[in-house]
């Protein structure tokens, strides 16, 4: 990890959010996986996810984030989150002939493949709300723009 | 009895931070008590029984809070306050506002009291949920499996609005790429 | 047959996010092609399930007051026509229109996803999924009508933006006192409570909510700020959808809904509705007489369309409901040929202004021919569907023994046909200005539409009462039996 | 009773801010905080006196938990609400700072006179 010391906020708060990001992600996961036995689901988890994301991003500088996970596959995995939920509504459509039925096994109530499709539900809202909050909070707060075509990689700061 | 103290008391506070959110004359002080307002309102969802709105309600604050204070931190938010209000169209919401509290004060005595919700549909989800669905989250439950139709618009809303936006923040090639902080230096 | 509703909304979805992904390549052709293929196949989707009667479709397998449920009957069809063969059309007029902007992936991106929102508002079955769908069709709209990015586009766009927010919290402030009095958020279900416990001060306080919601989106007067300026600095063919779509399936068709299917209409809100109307008629016709930028003068007249709607609507008999339906039909048909021609002369001569624009009939001939069919059709002049539809509603106007009301839609139709004399007399007749000296005719894909529009226009006169009979005809028996509505869908009263 | 008019009278501060406010800011926030007062209104109504959460843990049994469960009904629409309001937040902002690039003021009516 290259830490190049002018980008950034001061040196306590890169320490702290090395401390508190793992525990951020941690947490996300677990409020995102076990949605339906516990308080959570896909929208708070992808949130904190994204907001794990946000706190490196203003800790460290943009550079230090982007080439781990840049605007552009930040977007692409959005879309691929949507297109997830997407396929689990016309799966049910083709499996159980109704839009969005919850066609796999239910299991008994208080472990984790419990509950059929709504893991995978909850994934998909995950990967759709985390990712799709991280691009646009790079959008307006770093970048000032959208990173469509690969310009030249002048510097901005 | 004393959750509905409690709901009084912060419903009390949440007005207040609210006009002082409006009145107030600096702008990042303005999205501070907005902050605060949202707080206690995730605080009054605890008192009500929905800890997934709580959970929710507290994440998303702090992401608008980062979002807003980014489009006032670095603007001029005081300049505007000095010059004063026009008073007409104040003074006709002001009274716009008046007729419909007055015609909602009638029409909110015939709502079912507080505290018992005729929970003619939901009950089912109640009863059925674990059997059918299996999740002992019913809200999980009714949000991903009784109306998973919803919240699949409701992801396409966020998507829809993500992707609007990035359709307003796109530079034109003909704009030199000037940075938005620096023009505020150059002033 | 009840396994092809939700591909309405999912068609759209897909391709939306499909062009998403394969933007990252290929930005230029695929988006344009992949718009066209989708709208093309809703429209086939639209000719299979024409006349299949009422399809009921219970999302989740959950029945219909526990589950979401989707329901295509007559009234819902005659809004899928509008909206998907409009869409269609004005996706094949944006194929060459687009490419004054550079960035062609998110305008079909936002394109797409506001058609999906908009079929998800006619499909629905439950109060709060037409909240959502609504809200993406709006929030899809407000950013394409800022698609420029000019100083007024995101002005404009901005105001829209504040009202439609304002639109939907009163929208779902309402949902949610209908809610905690039925304590259900089907339709059929709130309709069905609705009519065992009458008379409840909470839903009527609901009703107006839903009235100031519906109403803003449908741009009637008291709340129709938004509209002029939208319209100007959206893109043609966002302005066409806008104007031509999308303030009838999210203001009309949802305050329709909710006031005859689900809380069942009363002498007051039909009263409510008239007089709206009327405002609008008036205020709209008054208001776009001095305008010199077409594109204004048209959203201007859209008000006082979308008045005539209300009228019909409010009347509640059989023939002014025919004849707003119909004219629902009609306008959708001119209007959008209008705001397509405004673009295509704005790209050909680069101004909108009436002041600086003539004799565009040397210079483009089928656009001009085209749009003075369009100004015809929509001043009322016999051969056109104009014509037709707002006599049915004179008529229907005369037979309920409203003077007043007949007198106002007079004085409008007079009103409309002298403003649009004065468009065609300076924009399309006249001598060639300097303007339009260098003006040739659009490129095809522009000019298909316009004519296709126009011979709508010609034919739904012509064949008027084919058109009323088997596709408005049906529409109107069903909006008017509340019992069937239920019936069809919870199976008992 | 008192809560639902309390509320709505929070709607009304919102709604007094969209509408009479000058600075684009502020509109939003006043958005903001009528999306607060919808928001709380859903779940007002879903509250049952001594109600518990929907969530049903090892040591409950089904039979008291189905009597005592608040609604959970208005929570999934309150959810979807809360980032319906996030969403068009982003958009209102990213309008915003586009606005304020253009016109170099948040003020509106300095809009509308620019404007023209």
């Amino acid at each position: 990890m290259k830490m190049d010391k002018h980008t950034g906020m001061t040196l306590i708060v890169k320490m702290i959010t090395r401390v508190t990001v793992g525990f951020m992600l941690v947490f996300g996961g677990y409020i995102v996986l076990f949605g339906h036995i516990t308080p959570g689901g896909g929208f708070p988890g992808g949130v904190m996810i994204a907001l794990a994301y946000i706190l490196i991003t203003l800790a460290y500088g943009r550079e230090f984030v982007e080439h781990k996970v840049s605007g552009v596959t930040a977007s692409i995995v959005d879309d691929l989150g949507a297109l997830l939920f997407w396929t689990m509504g016309i799966i049910g459509l083709y499996v159980g002939g109704r839009y969005f039925f919850n066609f796999l096994g239910k299991g008994e109530p208080f472990n984790l493949f419990s509950a059929g499709t709504i893991i995978i539900n909850n994934i998909a809202i995950t990967l759709k709300v985390g990712m799709s909050l991280y691009a646009i909070f790079l959008a307006l707060a770093i970048l000032q723009r959208v990173v469509t075509e690969e310009e030249p990689k002048e510097d901005e700061k | 009895m004393e959750t509905v103290i409690i709901l009084h008391i912060l419903l009390v506070f949440m007005i207040i931070g609210s006009i002082i959110t409006v009145e107030i004359k600096n702008m990042l002080s303005a999205v501070i008590a907005m902050g605060a307002v949202g707080f206690v309102l995730s605080v009054a969802f605890l008192f009500l029984g929905a800890p997934d709105i709580a959970i929710t309600q507290i994440i998303v604050e702090i992401l608008s809070l980062i979002i807003l204070i980014r489009a006032t931190i670095n603007v001029d938010n005081v300049a505007i306050e000095k010059k004063e209000e026009i008073i007409f169209s104040n003074r006709t919401t002001l009274i716009f506002i008046g007729v419909i509290l007055v015609f909602a004060w009638y029409a909110f005595h015939s709502l079912p009291p507080f505290g018992d919700p005729s929970m003619r549909v939901s009950q089912f989800y109640l009863t059925h949920g674990l059997r059918e669905v299996g999740a002992t989250n019913f809200v999980t439950s009714v949000i991903l499996d009784f109306r998973a139709y919803d919240t699949f618009g409701e992801a396409m809303v966020l998507f829809t609005s993500i992707s609007g936006a990035f359709a307003i923040l796109r530079r034109w090639k003909k704009e030199q790429h000037k940075d938005f902080l620096r023009i505020d230096r150059e002033h | 047959m009840d396994i092809l509703l939700p591909f309405f909304v999912a068609i759209p979805v897909f391709s939306a996010i499909f062009m998403l992904i394969v933007g990252k390549w290929e930005k230029r052709i695929f988006p344009r092609v992949w718009s066209i293929i989708t709208t093309a196949s809703l429209v086939v989707l639209l000719i299979i399930i024409y006349n299949k009667g009422t399809i009921v479709h219970e999302v989740g397998g959950w029945k219909p007051p526990y589950g979401i449920v989707l329901i295509k009957d007559n009234l819902s069809m005659l809004m899928l026509i509008i909206v998907n063969v409009v869409a269609f059309l004005t996706i094949i007029y944006s194929f060459s229109y687009i490419t004054r902007y550079e960035d062609y992936l998110r305008f079909f991106s936002l394109f797409m996803l506001m058609l999906a929102g908009m079929n998800g508002v006619v499909l629905s079955g439950d109060l709060f999924n037409l909240f959502v769908f609504l809200e993406i069709a709006s929030i899809a709209s407000y950013a394409l009508v800022g698609y420029g990015v000019g100083a007024e586009e995101l002005e404009a766009s901005f105001k829209y933006l504040i009202l439609g927010v304002l639109a939907s919290t009163l929208i779902l402030f309402g949902i949610g006192m209908v809610y905690s009095v039925t304590g259900s958020v089907n339709m059929a279900d709130i309709a069905r409570f609705l009519i065992n416990h009458p008379g409840n001060r909470a839903v009527l306080m609901a009703t107006g909510l839903f009235l100031l919601g519906f109403g803003l989106k449908a741009g009637l007067v008291p709340f129709h700020a938004w509209l002029p300026d939208a319209h100007p600095s959206a893109p043609a063919p966002i302005s066409a959808m806008l104007s031509g779509v999308l303030i009838k399936v999210l203001g009309i068709y949802a305050l329709i809904r909710v006031s005859y299917h689900i809380i069942g209409i009363t002498p007051l809100v039909s009263q409510i509705f008239i007089v709206i109307g009327c405002l609008s008629m008036v205020v709209g016709a008054l208001m776009g007489f001095g305008q010199d930028d077409i594109k204004r003068l048209f959203a201007f007249s859209s008000i006082s369309q979308m008045g005539y709607v209300m009228v019909g609507i409010g009347l509640g008999t059989p023939l002014g409901i025919i004849g707003a339906l119909f004219h629902l039909l009609n306008h959708a048909g001119f209007k959008s040929l209008l705001f397509l021609s405004s673009g295509a002369i704005e790209g050909e001569t680069g101004t909108r202004k009436l002041s600086l624009l003539g004799g565009l009939r040397e210079k483009m001939p089928i656009t001009s021919t085209s749009s003075v069919v369009g100004a015809l059709s929509i001043s009322g002049v016999p051969p056109f569907n104009g014509f037709w539809s707002k006599l049915i509603i004179l008529l229907a106007a005369l037979k309920a023994g409203n003077i007043p009301v007949a007198a106002i839609l007079v004085f409008t139709a007079f009103l409309t046909l002298s403003y649009y004399l004065r468009f065609q007399k300076n924009a399309i007749f006249g001598e060639v200005r300097k303007k339009v000296e260098g003006a040739r005719e659009a490129p095809i894909p522009m000019v298909a539409p316009l004519v296709l529009f126009a011979v709508f226009c010609l034919f739904a006169g012509i064949f008027n009462n084919s058109i009323i009979t088997n596709i408005i005809m049906p529409a109107q028996e069903i909006l008017l039996d509340q019992q069937a509505y239920i019936m069809s869908i919870l199976g008992s009263m | 009773m008192t809560l639902y008019f309390l509320d709505f009278f929070l709607l009304t501060v919102g709604l007094y801010a969209l509408i009479a406010k000058r600075h684009i800011v502020k509109k939003i926030l006043g958005v903001a905080i009528m999306e607060y007062a919808v928001n709380f209104f859903l779940i007002l109504i879903g509250f049952k006196k001594a109600g518990i959460a929907p969530i049903l843990t090892k040591d409950m049994d089904i039979a008291t938990f189905i009597q005592t469960a608040v609604d959970p009904l208005p929570q999934a629409l309150v959810l979807t609400s809360i980032v319906i309001g996030l969403g068009t937040l982003a958009l209102m902002v990213s309008i915003a700072i586009r606005l304020y690039e253009r016109y170099g003021t948040f003020d509106m009516h300095e809009i509308n006179r620019l404007k023209g």
